[in-house]
């Protein structure tokens, strides 16, 4: 028999579900102040997330999908990144944003239905959440290419999920930009779901991480709750693709421990034993033990943490609260770069009716 | 006779449909264990076995391309495209494939399939989840567009779509999905496929719409005829083939036409409708026909809303221009 | 000045773009080697070398999506759709990404891209590659269309598009590709992109077309001449924004319209013009607006083409109508 | 390291390029008969095919798109499927339409421009030629759906090419196939080229075998120039997907002998040093070979088969140049099941302008 083909996909894991180190913990991840600063990104994250949800459940905020469960995977990525590198993202990402530069209330106003909220001050070259699955990782290869093409050693991180790697883009993509070796890493969040839909009638494949193995690049599959090993894993993607080697493929393995947003109800379609197993794996408990174990975090520290985390959501809460109501301009005045003049009637007539809208008489 | 939401009369007529025809599937992302994300499909699963209501990968080329590989061997496939945003990708399958597979084989391949997907802005959700794509759908020959905008009119449109030999893209207005009920007698009859429904008689002005906009038609008829102004109010319903007839038939009497549509107003199903009047009754006509859109700009996210869509105030500004013109 | 083709003026515009800009790529299938299936990117390779000029895998989506994040990025990508009928899979990603990124970001982002892809019926070609997509694009918001007719109107539209912040659908009638040449200077020059050309002007009815069809209009208006009938000719070449102004202002002197296109009628272009004609030019009518289309059917294989298309004849037999009309 | 995942693609191969069994024949290909058999239809698919370049040539077709190097592909595919199953190919599938017991007059109509050439008295389950890429992988996903749903033991046989393998909906099918373990095979003819577009550029996968792995499916290599492998891993996938163990995909690696279409000229783009190379592995001298060498086949009998292909083409031929052109009405009667009367009055213009056409009063 002729064999013409042999693939092998690892999976890497430093920390267990207890936070004991399984193996040698790795080069990037031995500096304690590093590992707390991520640790505190993450509870901040968390504690983020848990006033989204708040807000929208007493109608303050749009529909939200909580990133509940993946704070490892967001910190962990975002932490290998520049400041110039590009983020893609989907809408579960929220903690990769923070750590991105996004503020808050830019994240609150977008969620709360505003498009000012995606002109992010900082992290100006990070896309805007993509909510169309998967399309977004075309639009990574494009970004990826331009890199290269300017020789800059930049790279772009395209985040998606477990149903994104179903869809025809997101193999389009890999198949691109592992024909042009692009500095591309996608990171696909196996969260066991996509809204109602498991895991395992998204493929057959055994694992996502070998859909690699048909763009011919690289893939890999790591512990999505083990931030040590994430963070580690993007490296040496991110390091490999800055030195002109080409794209990786990122299966974080992980769980969906929300409901998928805030319009669904998860025990609609799974079992509450499942959750309750996942949530013994969940990655910040495990980080902590970890930092507890090594001696570089302590209670009364976790304790302030929590505190400083709600005080600054607070914050943000209460300036997007406070935050003045977009204009119907708004819906013009970005559409081009300069208005064609076909629109200018248009512009005028909507302008007048939300004048008329302010003054009460038309709903 | 049970009182029913649109979304249920969907639902119930889905169920219908299945327990008739045992080649009659659904399939989608989350129709099954779910009942889709609006619970369009609730309970099929449960009742018709999960061979019957397929919960797909998250790939809606696949699932429109399979529902043509379906059609073509006999199967009478329902697939849900969860969100009009997500349809468009769909329009290559739907007008290269299956508007054309009858034409191509000259007769020998049919192509009965109906794809659903809701549709229109106003109910605050994410982005892509607003569009009205319905004139990219009424402009390709070889399938049929339907667009219900009660209960009523959903389950007796949906079962004909299922029924029909031909490719039908049926949309749903999810505003009105749980707005209001209407008494449904769940009896399998299925409503003509091309003509339109006159909701409203009236003698003074046509008011033409489809969709969630029907909704606020109705509601500036009812405030034009505290005005004594009598409204004749059409809703279109099956976009393609069009019955201009029920139209022009309409505005002959009336002399004065205002189409109303959520679409962005450039080439919108609204412009074919006012086209085909100034053509075919421009003698009859004593105003120009006024089309009442959305603006000609991204549909917003939900703060600015209500800003972009029409509303009874835009559509009663256009009728009382429309009424002025001499 | 030299005399060329229009498929060579595309070449030149697109030589000279990347000459004068190093921000402009060329992207693909077969654009790179080969030059292009039509030749429009021939000798770029050469020139620019394969990674301006980029020979893509088979993947539409991929081109497409790219573009956008090329153009986000920060270059000016001139993306390749080898054939009409493979360019309604792109809708998708221009409608939800491309024409949407600037106002997404409220400016923060924004999308200099071109998809120029070759259209419309007549070179007796297979299956999908006759199509006239033109009224799908032209309803998307946030972006521009725009369909020359003639060798220095694809050079000077092509240059501005390519240099235009927003992104833009550049559609090619492949029937004139190579069916006359016109002297063009290469002088670097772009046209606006706002405004419709007037070919030829006339007092007595106004004809209105673009792609391939303008030809066949002109002919007729030649015709028309030596049965001492004067028509204004103009060619939209901008569907969107669409110049009103240009069109409203010749049919207020002649008081007679005829548009004329080769989409299948319903819902094509012609309806938005007629409907806005209808609109806002109803008092200076003395005709209803006639739209000579093609038939609302699939475009057929090359032995009915000519059945299909609207020819001259087709145009004079309206513009009779439209004359005779009191 | 822990390895989740490991892969293996393997490539079939019985005869060499002088046509030389390198292994033992399998029993699929032990009847001389039917090997004599599948030469004939090979021999008569390549005149056929070179007949319609030179109708091309003289104005008499359209656009076509030689199989010239893909016989082996078409035929031994074909060999494996029953009438009942369904086939569904791209514009290069001459060669496989024949063996399926489509008429040549219906593929002179078809590629002569003339949509009756697709109502195929047999082959009444075959979908026609689908000439958007990749498109037609879904259809067959779902007709394949449809055969398992009815608990029938038939196939769907899906062939693309090596360009195809790039896009998203062949992805998405295989992907889908694979969930639900659907009796699909799906064929890619790797002839190295897509138009311009050389293999290498198409992918950085080194065997296209290998994007099954992508879909968790079963995916094999063949020499596609060797009849004998070809069939008899159509067969193998054939039987497995018949026992309800699903897809398979299969990539016939070979050349493509002929410029892309009637409308190309390879050589501006490709070395001629290559082509040459790529005769000597071309199918059909390959098993003429092999025949002669078990005495199954003499030079008598090539003669004879050759003057009977020249025959059978030329009465097709002839039966196409007589037959009467398409009617207007044609474009409007099969458009619905039941036209619609709104369109009544555009068959009636049509019609009518048919007969002034008819007439000679206008172009
Ligand atoms: C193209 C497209 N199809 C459908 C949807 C609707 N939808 C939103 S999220 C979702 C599931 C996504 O699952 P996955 O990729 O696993 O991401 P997760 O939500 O688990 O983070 C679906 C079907 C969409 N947004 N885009
Ligand atoms: C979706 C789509 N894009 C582009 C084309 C134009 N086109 C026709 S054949 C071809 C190359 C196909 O290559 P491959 O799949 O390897 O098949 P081959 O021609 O080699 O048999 C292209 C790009 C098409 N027909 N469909
Ligand atoms: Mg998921
Ligand atoms: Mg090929």
């Amino acid at each position: 028999m002729t064999i013409v083909g042999r693939f092998e996909i690892e999976s890497r894991q430093y920390l267990d579900v207890q936070g004991r180190s399984v193996q040698e913990i790795p080069e990037s991840a031995r500096d304690p102040r590093l590992l707390v600063a991520l640790y505190r990104q993450m509870v901040l994250a968390r504690t983020f997330d848990q006033k989204m949800l708040a807000l929208q459940r007493t109608g303050q905020l749009g529909t939200f999908a909580s990133g509940l469960g993946k704070e490892a995977i967001d910190i962990g990525v975002a932490s290998v990144m520049r400041e110039d590198d590009c983020l893609l993202i989907t809408y579960r990402e929220t903690a990769a944003q923070l750590a991105r530069g996004v503020s808050m209330l830019e994240m609150l106003l977008y969620w709360g239905g505003d498009e000012r909220g995606s002109n992010y001050a900082a992290a100006r070259k990070d896309f805007p959440v993509c909510i169309t699955i998967a399309s977004h990782c075309c639009h990574a290869v494009g970004a990826a290419y331009a890199m290269k093409l300017r020789g800059e050693s930049r790279v772009a991180v395209c985040m998606s999920g477990d149903g994104a790697s179903s869809k025809g883009e997101f193999y389009e993509a890999l198949n691109g930009a592992g024909v042009w070796k692009l500095p591309v890493l996608f990171v696909v969040t196996n969260n066991q779901w996509a809204i109602s839909v498991p895991r395992k009638l998204q493929s057959a494949a055994t694992t996502l991480a070998q859909k690699a193995i048909a763009a011919g690049i690289p893939g890999i599959q790591v512990d999505g709750n083990d931030l040590i090993a994430v963070r580690q894993v993007a490296l040496e993607a991110a390091e490999r693709a800055r030195a002109g080697q080409g794209p990786t493929l990122i299966e974080a393995v992980s769980y969906r421990l929300s409901d998928h947003t805030t319009a669904d109800d998860a025990s609609r379609y799974r079992d509450a034993d499942e959750l309750a197993a996942a949530w013994q794996r969940e990655p910040i408990g495990r980080l902590r033990n970890y930092l507890l174990g090594i001696q570089v975090w302590s209670r009364s520290e976790e304790e302030a943490l929590l505190k400083s985390c709600l005080d600054e959501v607070q914050r943000a809460t209460d300036a997007y609260l406070a935050h003045p109501s977009p204009a119907p301009a708004q819906m013009f005045d970005h559409l081009f770069a300069s208005p064609p003049t076909a629109l200018a009637a248009q512009r005028g007539q909507a302008l007048a009716r939300g004048q008329v809208d302010a003054a009460g008489h038309a709903g | 006779m049970p009182q029913v939401t649109l979304v249920e009369a969907v639902n119930l007529a889905l169920a219908r449909a299945m327990a008739d025809d045992g080649t009659v599937v659904v399939l989608g992302e989350d129709v099954g264990t779910d009942g889709g994300v609006f619970r369009a499909t609730l309970g099929l699963r449960e009742r018709f076995g999960p061979e019957r209501v397929i919960d797909t990968p998250l790939a809606e080329q696949l699932i429109t391309g399979m529902a043509i590989g379906m059609a073509v061997e006999g199967l009478r496939p329902v697939a849900e495209i969860q969100f009009s945003g997500f349809a468009y990708i769909c329009i290559d399958q739907i007008l290269n494939h299956a508007a054309r597979m009858r034409h191509r084989t000259q007769g020998r391949m049919g192509c009965s399939m109906v794809l659903r997907t809701p549709c229109g802005a106003g109910i605050h959700p994410p982005e892509h989840h607003s569009e009205s794509p319905e004139a990219m759908f009424a402009h390709i020959p070889g399938i049929r567009v339907v667009y219900p905008s009660s209960p009523r009119r959903a389950y007796g449109l949906l079962l004909a779509s299922i029924q029909d030999p031909d490719p039908v893209v049926f949309l749903e207005p999810t505003r009105l999905y749980r707005l209001f009920k209407e008494d449904l007698a769940d009896d399998g009859k299925p409503f003509a496929l091309d003509t339109c429904f006159t909701l409203r008689e009236g003698a003074d002005i046509t008011l033409v719409s489809w969709g969630a906009m029907v909704h606020e038609t109705l509601q500036a008829a009812s405030r034009l005829e505290q005005q004594g102004v009598f409204a004749e109010v059409i809703d279109v319903a099956t976009l393609r083939p069009l019955d201009m007839d029920t139209i022009l038939a309409s505005v002959a009497k009336t002399g004065r036409c205002v189409v109303v549509t959520e679409a962005p107003r450039s080439g919108s199903f609204a412009s074919e409708i006012a086209a085909n009047l100034a053509e075919h009754g421009l003698l009859t006509l004593f105003a120009p026909v006024s089309r009442v859109t959305s603006y000609d700009v991204v549909v917003p996210l939900s703060r600015l809303e209500n800003a972009y869509m029409p509303d009874t105030e835009r559509i009663l500004t256009a009728v009382r221009k429309c009424l002025a013109f001499a």
